[in-house]
C-alpha cells in the first residue's frame, strides 16, 4: 500500500508554477482559505492581463487542490503532490511579499494543526537575508512586540482555558507571578518564565492531559517584528468576517498589514467568551461574541468539543452566522444560515 | 417629431418623459428614409434628425450634470450607467478600490466568460476600469469595495 | 450649459420653417413624415436644412433682410440705447437673416464690399446694444413677458442662463433666495 | 492631492491630464484610512474626499458636454463610455437601429454566455438598451445598425 | 433501405415550434440562408425575453438543420423530420408575417430548385383568406406588377440566356413580338403570350435542349401585388449583400419590403453581365458585376458552368468577394476571400 | 457649469484651511497626508472640514466677521454703487464668514435677533452691489487683474460665466469674435 503514496515534491511545484507565462490570462482554482488565496493573489498579482481566482470554475489552467493524502497543484495537464505544504511556500520569496508568504504559510500549519514542513523550514531559512527569524520558542503571538498578558489572551493554539480571550485573567495571571502589566516575554528572566510556563501547561491540562511544556514551544518565525503565528489568526480573522478581497489586497499591499493587526488586537483585547456548543443536523451551533468562525473551530477542537466534519456556526442573538471558509456560497464575510434539528 | 421633442427639453427646467414607443414611431420612419434613399436631400435630412438627437442627449445630460435630474422614459438607462461611471469614479479616487496594475479586483455575480476565462459566480478577477465598468453594467460583476 | 442650449437652438433652427422664394419645380420630395411639392415662381415655406439644399443648387432663394431694415432698427434701438425696456421687437431669426444677408453680400464680391462693411458694423452695434439691454434686464431682474416677447429665442436663452447665474449665486454663496 | 487636482481642473479651459499613477498614490493614502478608521472624523475625512472626486467628475463631464474635450489619463474610460452612449442614443433616434419590443438586435464578437445562452462570434441577440450598451462597451456585441 | 427513410411531419415541427414558451429566453441555431434565418426571426419575434440567433453554438434548446436527407427540427431533445419543406412554412401565419413567411418559403423552393412541397402548398392555400393567391403561370417574377421587360430582365430561375440581366435585350425581344415596351404580362393577348413563351423556350433551350413549355409554368404565389418569386431574388441578393440584420428587420416589420424590392428592381434594372468562371482548389470564380453569389450559384447551375460543392466568389477587379452563405465566418455582406491555384 | 463649478468651490473650500482658536488639546490626528495636533490657547489654521467637526464638540471656533467689519464693507461698495471699477476688496471667504456670523447670530436666539436682521439686510446690499458691479464688468469686457483680484472666487467664477455666455453669444450667434 504505502508504495502508492508518492513523495512531495514541492519544488517540482514550484517550477510549475515559475514557468507560467506572465502574459497569459490565467484563472487559478483554489479552495477557499487563507494559504490558497494568498498564494494565488501573488501569483496573479505579477500577470500582466486579467486573470481571476476561482473557488468552482471547472476550466482553469492552475488548479490548487486538497485532497484526503495531502495538497496537488496542477498546470494545465501537469499535476504534482506537494504533500502538507502550503501553497504560499510554493510562490517565490522577494521583500514585497514576505508577509503574505509567511501568512499563508503560517495559517495553513495553524489550521492543519501541524509543525512547519522540511519544505517550508528551508525556504523560510533560505531567506533569513531578508529579514526572516526562526526561533525555538513559546507559541504564544507577538511575545517580541506586545505586552505578554495581549499574547497569552490571543493564543488561540494552545488554547489556555480562562486566559485565551480574556485579558483580566490574562493580566491576573502575569500579576500572579509577580510581573508587571506591561512586560513582554523577551523581558522576563529564565525563573519568571519558567513559571509562566509552568502556570501555561497546567491550565492546558485542563482539556488536554498529555500536554507537555515541549508541545508548546515550536518553530516561531518572524519577520521585523511581524510575527506570522499573529497574522496567521489575524487573516483567519479577517477572511471570516470581511472576505477574499481584504487577503488580495493585502497580497497586493503587504503594508496592510500593520493596520490589520492592530484591528485585530483591538478587537481581542476587549475580549470574547464561548458559551454552549450544541449540535445539529448540519452544524455545530456555538453561543460566542467572538466573531470568527474559523478560530472558533480551532479552539473548540482542541477542547473535543467539535469535529472537523461539520460547519461551525456562531449563534447570534436568533441569527446563525458562519463564513464561507465553512459553507459553499458567494457571499462572503459573516453570511446567515438557517439551523435546523 | 424630434424637433418638438427637443423644443420641449430645452423649455422645461426638468427632464421631460420620452416614452419609448414615441422613440420607436419616430425611429421606424427615418429607418425607412435609410434603407429607402441614398441621395443627398435624405442624407442632409438624416443628419438633420441626428444632430438633433445629439443635441438632446446633451439637453438631458446636462439637466443630469447640473442637477441629478434623471431623464426617464426610453433614455433610463443612460442615467443608471451615468450614476454607476459616477460612483466607480468616486470609488476610484476616494481608495475604496482594491489596485493591481491599472486593473481593480471585482467579483463575478453570475457564471460567464470573461477574457476566455469561465469564471462561476463569486470569483475573483481584475479587470481594468472600462471592461469592469461594462460588466458591471451588465451585471456580470461587481468591483470589491474596501468598505462597502 | 448656455452653450449645450445655444447649440441645439442652432439645430432646431434647421428645422425651422423658412420662407423661400420657388425658381423651378420641385418634388414630390417624401421626407418620411411630410412630402413635400414646390411650384415654380411660388413663395413657400420649407425646413431650413432643405431650403439650403436647394438653394445650393439655385433652385429656390431664402429671404434674408435688407441694409435699409437693419439701419432702421439700428436707429430704433440706439434712440435709448441705456433703456433696457426699450428693446426693439423685429424678426424672431433676425440673427440668422443678418448672416444670410452677409452671405450674399460676400456673394457679389468687390460690388458687396462697401455694403457688407456697412452690414457688418450696424450688426455689431446692434447686438451689442441688445444685449446690453438684456444683460441688464438678467440683473434687475426684470421678468416681463411683452419685454420677453421682445427678444429673439438666442437672446431670451442668454437673458435666462444669466438669471440663472444670478439665481444660483444668490442661493449658493449667500443662502438667500432673494435679489 | 484631490483637493490640488479639482482646483487645477476649474482653473483650466481644457480637461487637465491626470495620470492612474497620481490617482493610485492619492487612492492607497485614503484606502489606509478606510481600513484603519472608523470614527467621525476620518468618516468625515473620507466624505470630503468623496464629494471632491464627485465635483472632479461634474466638472470634466461639463468640459466634454460644453466643447466636447475629453478628458485624458485615468479616466478616458469615462469618455469612451461616453461617445458610445451618444453613438447609441443618435442611433435609436435617427432610425439606425433595428428593434423589438424595446430589445435591440445586436451581433456578438467574441464567444460569451449571455442571459444564459452560450453565443459564438457572429451570431444575433436581441437586448435591452442598457445591457447592449454595456456589452458593446466590454467588446462583447455591436448593435447592428441599418446603415454603417 | 427505403424503410428507414423516415416519412416528413411538418405538421408535428409545426405543433413543437408552438409549444415554446413565449418568456423562455431562447437561442435557435440555424444555417445561413434566407428560409432558416426568417423563420427563426419570426420566432424571436414573439419571444419576451432576450433571444438568440446562433449559427454555431452547440447550446440551443431549438434548432433548424439540413442534412442529405432534408431538414428536421429540434426542440430540446425531440427532433421532428420536414423533408423538404422550408422552415418558414411551419411559422404561424398571420396578416403581419404573411411578406417574410412567403418569402422563406419561396427562397426555399428556389434555392433547392423544387416546386412548392405539399405542405407548403396546403398551408398557402389555407391562408387565401389572408389574401394570397396561388395560380398556374410564368416563372418569371412580378409580371402583374412590373412590364414585362423587368420581369424577364429579373429571371433568375429560369436563366433566359441574353436576356436575363439585360434591359436592352429584354426590351428588343419583347419590342420583336410587337408588344409595347411598358406593357405587363397580364395584358398580353393569348397570341402574343403563347410567342413570348415560344421565344422564351427556345432561348433557354441553348443551355437545356431538354425544356418545354411546362418546365416554366408552375405555381405561383402572390400576396396583394407581391409576387413571392421576386421576393425570393430580392432577399438572397440583401443577404449576400447586407447581411443577416436585413432579414431579421424585414421579419420584424414587412412593410419594407416595397422599399427593397424597388432597390432590387432598380439594381437590376440597371443590367448585368456574367464573364469567365474559372475554377480554382476552393472556388468557382465568376467574372460578373452582380454583386449576389447566391443568385450568380442559381445561374451556373443551369448553365452547368458550376457545381454546389464549392463556393461561387466574384472578381471584382483584383478583390475575390463572396458571402457568408459560402463561407464560414462572421463577416457579413461581401466579404473579401484569398483565392489560390 | 457655472453651477457644477460652484458646486466644486463649495466643496474645495471645506479642504481650505481656517483660522481656528483652539479650547483644548487635540491630536495628534492621522489623517493619511498629514498629522495634526492643536494645543490649548492657540490659533491654528487647519481644514474646514475637520475645523466644523471639532467645533461642534467645542473644541475649536472658526473666526468669522463681525457686524461692524460688515458694515464698513457696505458703506465703502456703497460709495460708488454704480461704477463697476469701485469694486472693495475684502476676505476672499467673506460669503462664508457671513453664513458663519449668521449663525452665530442665530445660535444666540432672541439675542441675536435685532442684529441678525441688520447682518442680512447689510448682506442683501451688499452682495446686490457686489454683483451689479461684477456684471457691468463682464457686460464691457473689462478684464483687468487689479479688479479680478478683488472678486472673491465665488464672484470671479459668476463673472467668467457671463463673459463665456457673452462670448458665445456673439461667436454663435452674430458669428464674429467681436464684442
Amino acid at each position: 500500500m504505502e508504495n502508492f503514496i508518492k513523495e512531495p515534491t514541492p519544488e517540482e511545484a514550484k517550477k510549475l508554477i515559475e514557468s507560467i507565462n506572465k502574459e497569459e490570462s490565467i484563472c487559478i482554482k483554489i479552495p477557499y482559505n487563507v494559504d490558497a488565496i494568498l498564494a494565488a493573489s501573488l501569483i496573479i498579482k505579477y500577470m500582466e492581463n486579467p486573470s481571476a481566482l476561482s473557488f468552482s470554475s471547472s476550466n482553469c489552467q492552475l488548479e490548487f487542490s486538497e485532497k484526503e493524502e495531502g495538497k496537488f497543484v496542477r498546470f494545465k495537464n501537469t499535476e504534482v503532490f506537494i504533500g502538507n505544504s502550503s501553497f504560499s511556500s510554493l510562490v517565490p520569496i522577494t521583500t514585497e511579499d514576505i508577509l503574505p508568504i509567511l501568512t499563508g504559510i503560517s495559517s495553513s500549519v495553524v489550521l492543519e494543526r501541524r509543525n512547519f514542513s522540511d519544505w517550508e523550514l528551508s525556504i523560510m531559512k533560505n531567506s533569513e537575508n531578508l529579514g526572516i527569524t526562526i526561533e525555538k520558542n513559546l507559541k504564544i503571538p507577538s511575545y517580541h512586540d506586545a505586552p505578554i498578558f495581549l499574547s497569552l489572551a490571543e493564543s488561540f493554539d494552545p488554547y489556555i482555558p480562562t486566559v485565551t480571550g480574556s485579558r483580566e485573567n490574562a493580566i491576573a495571571l502575569i500579576n500572579e507571578i509577580g510581573i508587571d502589566e506591561l512586560s513582554k516575554l523577551t523581558e522576563l528572566n529564565e525563573g519568571a518564565l519558567n513559571t509562566l510556563i509552568f502556570k501555561i501547561v497546567s491550565l492546558i491540562m485542563k482539556i488536554n492531559p498529555k500536554v507537555t511544556r515541549d508541545d508548546i514551544i515550536t518553530d516561531r518565525v518572524f519577520y521585523l517584528n511581524y510575527d506570522s503565528l499573529e497574522l496567521a489568526f489575524s487573516f483567519i480573522y479577517f477572511l471570516d468576517t470581511i472576505g477574499s478581497k481584504i487577503l488580495v489586497d493585502f497580497a497586493l499591499n503587504q503594508s496592510i498589514a500593520g493596520i490589520l493587526i492592530n484591528k485585530f488586537r483591538e478587537i481581542i483585547g476587549k475580549g470574547f467568551s464561548i458559551g454552549q456548543v450544541t449540535e445539529d443536523k448540519k452544524f455545530f451551533i456555538v453561543d460566542s461574541n467572538l466573531k470568527s468562525p474559523t478560530l472558533l473551530q480551532l479552539i473548540l477542537l482542541q477542547t473535543q468539543k467539535v469535529r472537523k466534519d461539520k460547519p461551525i456556526v456562531i449563534k447570534d442573538g436568533n441569527k446563525l452566522l458562519t463564513s464561507r471558509y465553512f459553507i459553499n456560497t458567494e457571499e462572503e464575510g459573516l453570511i446567515e444560515v438557517e439551523g435546523r434539528d | 417629431m424630434l424637433d418638438e421633442i427637443l423644443n420641449r427639453e430645452i423649455s422645461s427646467e426638468t427632464p421631460e418623459e420620452i416614452s419609448l414607443s414615441e422613440i420607436q414611431k419616430i425611429s421606424q420612419t427615418l429607418a425607412k428614409i435609410r434603407i429607402s434613399y441614398d441621395d443627398e436631400i435624405h442624407k442632409n435630412e438624416i443628419k438633420v434628425y441626428e444632430e438633433l438627437a445629439e443635441s438632446l442627449f446633451e439637453v438631458r445630460l446636462s439637466k443630469y450634470l447640473e442637477d441629478n435630474y434623471k431623464g426617464k422614459g426610453f433614455d433610463e438607462f443612460v442615467f443608471n450607467i451615468l450614476d454607476k461611471i459616477k460612483e466607480l469614479y468616486i470609488s476610484l479616487l476616494s481608495g475604496n478600490l482594491i489596485f493591481n496594475d491599472g486593473k481593480i479586483l471585482c467579483k463575478v455575480m453570475k457564471d460567464t466568460i470573461i477574457e476566455n476565462i469561465e469564471l462561476k459566480k463569486g470569483d475573483l478577477i481584475f479587470l481594468d476600469l472600462q471592461k469592469a465598468l461594462a460588466l458591471w453594467t451588465a451585471e456580470y460583476i461587481t468591483p470589491c469595495k474596501i468598505v462597502s | 450649459m448656455f452653450k449645450v442650449l445655444l447649440r441645439a437652438l442652432d439645430k432646431l433652427q434647421l428645422t425651422e420653417k423658412k420662407k423661400v422664394a420657388v425658381f423651378d419645380d420641385i418634388g414630390p420630395l417624401d421626407l418620411g413624415f411630410t412630402e413635400i411639392s414646390l411650384s415654380k415662381g411660388s413663395e413657400d415655406e420649407i425646413p431650413l436644412w432643405l431650403a439650403q439644399h436647394l438653394e445650393k443648387q439655385n433652385l429656390v432663394k431664402i429671404n434674408s433682410i435688407t441694409t435699409e431694415e437693419l439701419g432702421k432698427l439700428l436707429f430704433q434701438e440706439k434712440q435709448n440705447s441705456t433703456t433696457p425696456a426699450s428693446l426693439v421687437k423685429t424678426y424672431p431669426d433676425i440673427y440668422f437673416r443678418i448672416k444670410k444677408l452677409e452671405e450674399e453680400l460676400k456673394a457679389k464680391g468687390l460690388d458687396g464690399l462697401e455694403e457688407l462693411k456697412k452690414v457688418k458694423s450696424m450688426v455689431n452695434e446692434i447686438s451689442l446694444i441688445r444685449l446690453r439691454k438684456i444683460i441688464q434686464l438678467a440683473s434687475l431682474n426684470i421678468n416681463d413677458q411683452t419685454l420677453i416677447s421682445k427678444m429673439t429665442k438666442e437672446e431670451y436663452l442668454a437673458y435666462l442662463s444669466m438669471r440663472k447665474i444670478i439665481t444660483s449665486f444668490y442661493g449658493g454663496v449667500i443662502g438667500s433666495s432673494a435679489n
